[in-house]
């Protein structure tokens, strides 16, 4: 922002800022109707794809000597609207989904709304942990490796890191259940809770917290046990693209001259770092972990899959080979909200950290 | 406002191509408006006229943020005024937009200031330079004359195989020149063109402009933001502040008497060699943005003389020969 | 009287013995504002990192640097801790990208005063505006709350001063601190300069390439060339009558006065890659003066009149250089 | 994956553009602009050439030996890779080193064959992808205006599915095969290069030799050819080779859930899903999954370094 | 961890391992494994069997019927204690309501049962008229989806037995959270997903289970093993078989029956592939199969096929006659019929079913059959495209496991026979059939003495193996493993895999 001088001899002064708040409410708004547009988008993309596949939700659904009878397949189809044009098949979807009605799944039989919010606990106990294991030590080891440039353990970690981003998730999660679980028997095998443990109350849905704040300490122990090998892999998975983002964003900013003139002011190298360099170095960390964040949900249907866990991973790979238009639907409107509400939240943070930075 | 179009050059040259008349390039109560969604609409260039005849050199000097690169910019037909009129050889600039530029203005060329970014660094020399030459120029001719080109502005013929890296800042700037030259232009406007050079390739970069220009009997307008090198080389000096040009005139009669409070700041700024160290004076205050320019005469708030006639924008208005001025001070009568 | 900073035969080696600094030799006495000049490339920023130990890591100095008594080579972390800021302290060219853009300058001002001063935060606060107010930048209060990106450049050059002025260092080195700058801004800043020498006795050591900006401030200046001192003295005689070839063409490749073709007289050939110096002088290449014996060995400064040193031994032969 | 991972930093986030960094102020523009390519010219990266760097050496030498046996498959591996034999599940012994797999079929020639699938097919993704969103890039780039705009949000329409469940969506809607893979592949991949190359155009697009170009009275579309493209593609290239790791894993991926090359071919990821039924023959997928592990490691390292070289400011990491 | 000591909670929790997919538990609307098992624990139906024997249907809540001898008319006489799980008496309307209600749905099991009605004689008595003849009305009436459901609560939720019960049920939310049955264990919670869970019905009219809480989780198939590898409590896996069923602890029980087969179809419409339409063809595919190695990839309790009933019932060819590999025969048969190097698609569903992929045995017969000088071509597609294609009668080859309706071998023929369900699928219509097999198949239907009827489906078989488009290549069994402590767990080939009721401990 430039400044304003009247005042002839007293230079100048930080020009009043402009009333922030319609800048604001115009910048969300933009983002708003962007999203609608992003969801619209979603279902016609998911319509069309559903639509192309030869065979429908009947054969996905119905026993194969019901199959046989046209009665059954013909009772199937109205009661699902598969009978209709699919257009209309597509605005009555819109219609619904504008009363807040996803539908319901033809797999389990329930509102896809329902399924989502049990899923959706069981994915985020998973993807939160990996997401804040990741930040910390992606945040810490990267930073380390930036300002240990060149030596030896800015070398160990980039291959570590690197050695991260080659591994196939899935094949991790067989050799991490292979030696801690067949081999080792230190960890519970897959699933969220071991069969002696009823699932607690359901308040959040993540069974961890639900458990502790039901006070029943020996579940949510358990609980914690069957969550980590999961959450091991999926932050084994994120941690390395992670650091070496953090790397390389501290490496700029290392050379960048306010950090030297850090150093010029005599300050000590804990708080160089600790203030000036993690301060700038957070602007691309955030950045990148909204998309970090993205390809975490998506990595969880491989590792869901192996590790028995019900969630929406699991749910969408499901969906995806049933055919399950409605739950396929409401999986990709809920990733795309996910999505644009994280990348909105990484807009407002990134505004909230660097005051350079006005929304526009 | 009344702009008066001064032609003329001091050094007489070949006749101007278009009209001989009227001068060879014609800026025309020229506005560049930009709009951001952070600062709104900044009026760069506020309404400036400006011409520059065969031959001569006229300089523009001012404040980073005063709007010259705007000016040069739009004179070139790189942007779109938003208002007034560029007229090169008496033909209005067309903005180069989808079409190919029109041959006739072919002759209007441009040096910029970052001699790094201004030749692709993906294709040799000679492609670049040949991209001003005529269409049907066969092989050979077409060699020739890059090479001639090259000559001309003191690089080896070898050069032409090379790749942009392989120079140096003020080589490049050589380079960039020649390019320019490839376009036969009759005016060149030269934004910056030294000002990312260390001071012994500024002067050869100069030095080469200066003699080109005199040579070829091209105009040149040299924008500067270096005071002492532009009374160095141009005939005539535009000042210009915050989007307007506040004086023109002959460059010593400028330097040595000023008519605007503001050229005689500048000047008083540069700092100078001298056996007793002697501190510049010092102009309080800093450039206005240009979304907030102050009403009135825009160098009211830093001028030392400001009067109540200061409240209103004084005129750009003819004093003596080949020279205006837009003070109040000034067209009260007395000039200097 | 000893002086606040002396260099004796500094040498710089850049990691992959690279060599880019040479026996440089200079001081700096209390209350003065000393100026180094040269093409860029010569050497000028590197010789201010040294003395903050700011230079890339895996660098080696060689020779001697002493400030206030102490010996900077033989300093450690903590040594340098207490030096930097507090003894010595620096300006850099770019305010913008000196002020880290993200904390408040309030924050950036007072940091390194609560830790060298050992003030309270009130303290550091009431100092902070005390500085603001010296360096003339209005309505501090407001300043401090405010982030660097809200401010002019020439707004931004004043705050680094005054950070870096915040723990009364001894010595300030400025590197190039108005090049940035518009020349109507950068009168203000070398006015301010000049005031604070006058006002608390601030030692200046100030880098540019500018020969008219050594003229208005400085009292004596060090040339410097391919990261070697080519010639020294009082500022005033040494560029009225420059006694090394390389001031000379310095001078002579700059604009100065009246209109005419050809008065700027370019330096020819181009400046020195470090690691690639020429033997014997690092000029000689471009010296129009230079003779069989200049590709020997270095030439050593030596004393040309009054307080004035320079390393070409045809000189003191020439006339008039400029 | 991932990368979603893969999303490139230089368009930060997906929806809309960054808030923009208010940096019109351009006072201190002038001696930046001088010192920023000199540091470029000093050079701030490890400006060893590639050959001096052990890691990228080693990582070379592992890739050409990959294409070795993808090429010599046939003299390399000791049997036939679709071989059946009655006896089946053998442990690694000295006759069959890696074992072999529930048909009797010898998992070391398979690996060997694996190759031939994986390398070139990451290959034909990467080059696919690259060709459609790099034709699309330029177009948006250079077009601007509402092109720009509907490309972009196309681009923001499969970020926000997540990449593995759309390719899922697609191969499966398609039936499993290799060119179904091939092409859900390609279908969640293209974007990335289509904002890399888009970017590197609205970059060039200020810069001045293009100016310059067009007042000598080059055309648009010549210039385009010369100055635009050549500029442009440097960065996506970059990121391609980067991608092709991604392109073996995500094919790997796609595999494992039965969506990718058909059997009995030798697939890497469908190898691993084989043994993933029983852990206890952890031969029969820890050696293809070593196999994906090196050939990614390798095509990874060597991207890394080429970015470092070529162009410094995709040191950011990704 | 895994496994557990569920003796230390009270020795009442039993844990059942399976990979489900259970879309619903309404008995209306159930198909599914694992829903058939938790259903059948729930809901009593008429009749019933007890462990792996499937000769004669038992009592349950019919203490006995008759049958007609047209085979159209049976008459079931309830029992009078039986209460549902809200304290409600089972009676006739309820028995009525079920039936009816099932059959209108219109739903995936509702097919069995299109050709009944019930109506009752008094409160305790039900007749069932089966519109076209047909003994096995009283097995069908042992069919999970047969269980009786509180009429007078489903009523209430929504449920209807009326003709337009396809439309206007709504039941099924509510029974998929509740069970309205009178069987041994009431519903207690269930997660589509990850487990459902059984408790005591407290009211239930016969003998009380030993556990009082029965956990069915969804487990694939690996981890199962790996937990039963481990177990210390009481539990079962449904899902090991075969290969799966090596190195596991010698100290588990298993008990299985093998009551499914593995067949390919060739498509007998020549419009669709002249080569698969080709009987030389599919005698020479079935002449170059390895049945022994097919059989050895499915491992464990699996055999060689020698017809399209599995061991497990009446009426299955003895092992003695299990086909066998004869290279020979097969290049002779192609060499005869003047087919050269022939080449088909050969289509399967990309699944893992009970613990093995189906594309491995698709490979091992694409491997045989190479021998003898065929080309086949795989081609996987997920279920539904598979289903969907099967449907279309358009695939030339297909390969896909198959288990019978209901506990009876002669519902094959139901589903085989020239024209019927598959068999119209395959392009195998009742012109294109040989004259002896349409009849061979028509005596077994017409046969109502079991003995006879056995005798009549075995020399059937012997038909289909040298005039029909089907090659059944090897039997797999269902195998309940156990913990060593518990009694009772058998493999029941009847639709329910294991009765749940009659687990417990020794
Ligand atoms: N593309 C643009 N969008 C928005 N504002 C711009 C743009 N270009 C320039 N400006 C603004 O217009 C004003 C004039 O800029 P211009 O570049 O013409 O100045 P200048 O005199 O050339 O400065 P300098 O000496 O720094 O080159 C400045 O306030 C600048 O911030
Ligand atoms: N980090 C570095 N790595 C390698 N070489 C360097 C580094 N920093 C500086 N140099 C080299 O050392 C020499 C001296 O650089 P220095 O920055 O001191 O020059 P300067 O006189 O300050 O120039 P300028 O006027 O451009 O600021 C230059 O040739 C430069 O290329
Ligand atoms: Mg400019
Ligand atoms: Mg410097």
């Amino acid at each position: 922002m430039t400044a304003t001088t009247i005042e002839p001899a007293a230079g100048e002064q930080p020009a009043a800022r402009r009333p922030r708040v319609p800048t604001l409410v115009r910048f969300l708004a933009k983002r708003i109707a962007i999203t609608i547009g992003l969801l619209w988008g979603v279902t016609v993309v998911t319509f069309a794809l559903v639509h192309v596949v030869p065979g429908d939700a009947a054969t996905a659904n119905l026993s194969e000597q019901a199959l046989n009878d046209p009665a059954v397949v013909a009772a199937y189809r109205a009661k699902w609207g598969l009978d209709q044009p699919i257009w209309l098949q597509y605005l009555h979807y819109l219609q619904n989904l504008l009363h807040g009605d996803l539908g319901t799944s033809q797999q389990t039989g329930r509102p896809v709304l329902t399924d989502l919010v049990q899923y959706v606990p069981a994915t985020l106990e998973l993807a939160v942990p990996s997401m804040i294991l990741a930040l910390v030590i992606g945040t810490a080891v990267g930073m380390l490796a930036a300002v240990r440039h060149g030596r030896a353990s800015d070398q160990v970690v980039r291959v570590g890191s690197l050695l991260g981003l080659s591994t196939p998730p899935f094949w991790l999660s067989l050799v991490v259940l292979y030696l801690f679980f067949y081999l080792l028997g230190v960890s519970p095998s897959g699933g969220r809770l071991s069969p002696q443990f009823a699932p607690p109350p359901s308040v959040t849905g993540m069974y961890t917290v639900d458990a502790a704040l039901a006070g029943q300490w020996a579940a949510a122990w358990d609980a914690v046990q069957h969550l980590v090998l999961p959450v091991l892999v999926l932050t084994c998975l994120t941690v390395a693209t992670l650091i070496r983002f953090v790397r390389s964003a501290m490496l700029e900013v290392l050379q960048q001259d306010y950090i030297r003139a850090a150093y010029a002011k005599g300050l000590p190298t804990r708080t160089v770092l600790g203030r000036h360099l993690l301060r700038a170095g957070l602007v691309p960390v955030i950045t990148v972990s909204g998309l970090a964040f993205a390809s975490l949900l998506s990595g969880t249907v491989l590792v869901e899959n192996i590790f028995g866990w019900p969630g929406l991973g699991q749910y969408a790979f499901r969906s995806a080979t049933g055919l399950d238009l409605p739950s396929i639907l409401g999986v990709s409107l809920f990733v795309a909200l996910v999505y644009t509400v994280v990348n909105l939240l990484v807009d407002l943070l990134y505004g909230l950290i660097d005051p350079r930075i006005r929304l526009s | 406002m009344s702009p008066e179009p001064v032609a003329g050059a001091t050094v007489p040259g070949p006749d101007p191509i278009g009209s001989p008349s009227g001068p060879l390039l014609d800026i025309d109560d020229l506005a560049v408006e930009y709009r951001s969604r952070a600062r709104g609409a900044v009026r760069a260039v506020a309404g400036v006229s400006l011409s520059v005849g065969a031959g001569e050199i006229v300089g523009l000097v001012g404040e980073s943020g005063c709007g010259k690169s705007s000016l040069a910019r739009a004179a070139v037909g790189l942007t779109a005024p938003h208002a007034g009129t560029v007229r090169f050889a008496g033909r209005p600039v067309t903005p180069v937009q989808w079409a190919k530029r029109p041959a006739a203005e072919v002759g209007l060329q441009m040096v910029f200031q970052n001699p790094y970014a201004s030749l692709n660094p993906r294709r040799r020399i000679g492609d670049q330079i040949a991209d001003g030459l005529p269409a049907g120029l066969s092989g050979e001719r077409r060699r020739q004359r890059i090479s001639e080109l090259l000559d001309r502005v003191g690089m080896g013929a070898d050069t032409a195989a090379k790749y942009p890296h392989q120079f140096s800042g003020g080589q490049r700037q050589r380079l960039a020149i020649a390019r320019a030259l490839a376009g036969e232009p009759s005016m060149i406007i030269a934004d910056e063109p030294v000002t990312a050079l260390d001071a012994s390739s500024q002067a050869q970069v100069v030095n080469l402009l200066v003699r080109l220009v005199r040579e070829l009997g091209m105009g040149m307008l040299f924008i500067s933001h270096d005071l002492a090198l532009v009374r160095q080389i141009a005939d005539r000096t535009a000042v210009m502040y915050l989007g307007k040009v506040v004086e023109v005139a002959p460059t010593e009669r400028l330097w040595s008497a000023p008519n605007h409070p503001y050229t005689r700041a500048l000047i008083d700024a540069v700092p100078t060699i001298s056996a007793r160290p002697e501190l510049p004076a010092v102009l309080a205050g800093e450039v206005p943005d240009p979304a907030n320019a102050p009403s009135g005469c825009r160098f009211r708030p830093r001028c030392p003389a400001a009067f109540e006639s200061c409240g209103h924008e004084p005129p750009l208005v003819p004093i003596g020969d080949r020279a205006s001025v837009a003070c109040w001070l000034s067209t009260n009568g007395e000039t200097g | 009287m000893s002086a606040l900073l002396s260099l004796d035969r500094l040498g710089v080696t850049l990691p992959g013995d690279v060599p880019v600094i040479h026996d440089a030799t200079l001081h700096v006495d209390a209350g003065e504002i000393v100026g180094i000049a040269g093409e860029s490339g010569s050497g000028k920023s590197l010789t201010a990192a040294a003395l903050l130990n700011l230079l890339p890591a895996g660098s080696r100095v060689s020779g001697s640097a002493r400030f206030a008594g102490e010996d900077l080579l033989g300093l450690d972390k903590a040594g340098w801790q207490r030096v930097r800021g507090a003894g010595i302290s620096m300006v850099f060219q770019d305010p913008t990208a000196a002020l880290h853009p993200m904390l408040p300058i309030g924050r950036q001002l007072t940091e390194h005063m609560r830790r060298h001063l050992g003030l309270s935060k009130s303290d550091a606060r009431a100092r902070a505006v005390e500085l603001l107010d010296q360096v003339r930048i209005p309505d501090p209060e407001r300043t401090l709350r405010s982030y660097p990106h809200q401010f002019s450049g020439g707004m931004r050059q004043r705050v680094a001063i005054a950070i870096a002025l915040a723990c009364r260092p001894k010595l300030l080195i400025a590197d190039e601190p108005t090049t940035a700058l518009d020349v109507t801004v950068q009168a203000g800043i070398l006015a301010l300069l000049s005031q604070l020498r006058d006002e608390i006795g601030l030692s200046v050591l100030f880098i540019t390439h500018d020969l008219g900006v050594l003229s208005a401030l400085t009292s004596r200046t060090y040339v410097f060339y391919a990261g070697r001192v080519m010639e020294t003295g009082p500022t005033g005689a040494l560029l009225s009558a420059p006694h090394h070839p390389y001031t000379a063409a310095l001078l002579g490749a700059r604009p100065h006065g009246a209109a005419g073709v050809g008065a700027l007289r370019p330096i020819p050939g181009s400046p020195v890659v470090p690691g690639q110096a020429p033997p014997g002088c690092p000029f000689q290449p471009r010296c129009t003066f230079a003779t069989a014996d200049c590709a020997t060995a270095p030439p050593e400064p030596a004393p040309v009149g009054a307080g004035r040193l320079s390393a070409c031994p045809v000189a003191p032969e020439l006339e008039v250089l400029a | 994956m991932t990368e979603q991972s893969e999303r490139t930093v230089t368009e930060p986030t997906g929806t809309e553009a960054p808030p923009a960094v208010d940096l019109t102020d351009r006072r201190v523009r002038r001696p930046l602009a001088r010192r920023s390519w000199l540091r470029r010219l000093r050079g701030n990266g490890p400006s060893r050439p590639l050959w001096r760097q052990p890691l990228t050496v080693v990582s070379l030498a592992i890739l050409v030996g990959w294409l070795l046996v993808a090429a010599l498959a046939p003299l390399i591996a000791p049997y036939d890779p679709l071989a059946q034999h009655p006896a089946t599940y053998l442990p690694p012994s000295g006759a069959h080193p890696f074992g072999t797999d529930e048909l009797g079929r010898d998992i070391l020639s398979r690996v060997v064959y694996g190759a031939r699938l994986s390398i070139p097919l990451a290959l034909i993704i990467v080059a696919l992808a690259l060709a459609v969103g790099g034709v699309l890039g330029l177009i948006a780039g250079y077009l601007g205006r509402f092109v720009d705009e509907a490309l972009m949000r196309l681009t923001d329409l499969v970020f926000a599915f997540p990449q593995i469940i759309l390719a899922m969506a697609v191969s499966a809607a398609f039936g499993p095969s290799t060119r179904n893979a091939v092409l859900a592949l390609v279908i969640v991949s293209w974007p990335v290069y289509a904002r890399v190359i888009r970017s590197a155009v609205l970059t060039v697009r200020g810069e001045d030799y293009l100016h310059a170009a067009r007042l000598l009275g080059v055309g648009p579309v010549r210039a385009l050819r010369r100055d635009v493209l050549p500029n442009s593609v440097g960065p996506a290239v970059v990121l391609a080779t980067l991608e092709l790791g991604n392109a073996v894993l995500m094919l790997a991926a796609l595999s494992f859930l039965g969506l990718g090359p058909r059997p009995p071919a030798a697939e890497w990821g469908a190898m691993i899903a084989l043994g993933s039924h029983d852990l206890s023959k952890w031969w029969v997928s820890v050696f293809p999954g070593l196999a994906i592990l090196t050939v990614v490691l390798a095509f990874n390292i060597l991207g890394d370094a080429l970015r470092d070289r070529i162009d410094p400011r995709y040191a950011k990491g990704r | 961890s895994a496994g557990g000591d569920a003796g230390s909670a009270g020795g009442s929790t039993l844990t059942i391992d399976t990979s489900f997919v259970v879309k619903s538990l309404d008995p209306g609307h159930v198909y599914e494994a694992t829903g058939n098992t938790a259903v059948h624990a729930m809901y009593d139906t008429l009749l019933t069997f007890h462990g792996s024997d499937m000769t004669k249907p038992q009592p349950d809540l019919a203490t006995s019927y008759q049958a007609s001898a047209d085979a159209k008319t049976f008459t079931f006489h309830l029992r009078k204690d039986a209460t549902f799980g809200n304290g409600d008496k089972l009676t006739a309307d309820d028995v009525v309501f079920s039936l009816n209600r099932l059959r209108n749905l219109k739903a995936s099991p509702s097919v069995t049962v299109a050709n009944l009605t019930a109506t009752k004689t008094d409160a305790y008595t039900v007749v069932v008229h089966a519109a076209k003849a047909d003994p096995n009305v009283p097995v069908i009436l042992t069919q999970p989806y047969t269980g009786i459901v509180n009429a007078k609560l489903v009523k209430e939720k929504g449920g209807t037995d009326g003709a337009d019960a396809a439309k206007t049920d709504s039941a099924q939310k509510y029974l998929d959270g509740t069970s309205a049955g009178s069987g041994p264990y009431l519903l207690d919670s269930f997660d589509a997903s990850s487990q459902l869970v059984l408790k005591a019905n407290p009211k239930y009219w016969g003998a009380k289970p030993k556990f009082s809480r029965v956990v069915l989780r969804n487990m694939d198939v690996q981890n199962q093993k790996l937990t039963m590898s481990r177990t210390k409590g009481a539990e079962l896996a449904l899902d090991l078989s075969g290969t799966m069923l090596e190195g596991l602890p010698k100290t588990l029980q298993q008990s299985s029956a093998d009551d499914t087969f593995y067949f390919l179809t060739l498509n007998a419409d020549p419009k669709i592939s002249k080569t698969t339409s080709n009987p030389a063809f599919v005698q020479a595919v079935r002449a170059a199969i390895d049945y022994t190695g097919v059989a050895k990839l499915f491992g464990g309790n699996a055999s060689p096929a020698a017809g399209v009933v599995p061991p497990a019932f009446p009426g299955a060819l003895p092992a003695s006659e299990a086909q066998h590999q004869d290279l020979a025969k097969a290049k002779q048969l192609l060499a005869d019929a003047g087919l050269h190097d022939p080449s088909v698609k050969l289509m399967y569903p990309s699944i893992t079913y009970r613990g093995v992929d189906l594309g491995t045995i698709a490979t091992k017969v694409q491997g045989d059959v190479k021998k003898a000088g065929i080309k086949l071509v795989l081609d996987p597609q997920p279920l539904t495209s598979f289903l969907n294609a099967q449907q279309s009668g358009k695939v030339a080859m297909r390969f896909s496991p198959q288990s019978l309706n209901y506990p009876v071998a002669a519902s094959l023929v139901n589903n085989l026979a020239p024209g019927q369900g598959t068999a119209a699928t395959t392009g195998w219509t009742v012109a294109r059939a040989d004259k002896a097999v349409v009849a061979a198949g028509k005596k077994v239907q017409q046969t109502l003495d079991p003995a006879a009827q056995q005798r009549a489906l075995q020399d059937w078989q012997r038909l289909l193996n040298q005039h029909s488009p089907y090659i059944p290549m090897a039997y797999n069994s269902g195998v309940v493993v156990a913990s060593p402590a518990l009694s009772g767990a058998v493999y029941a080939p009847a639709g329910w895999q294991v009765d749940i009721a009659a687990v417990g401990t020794k």
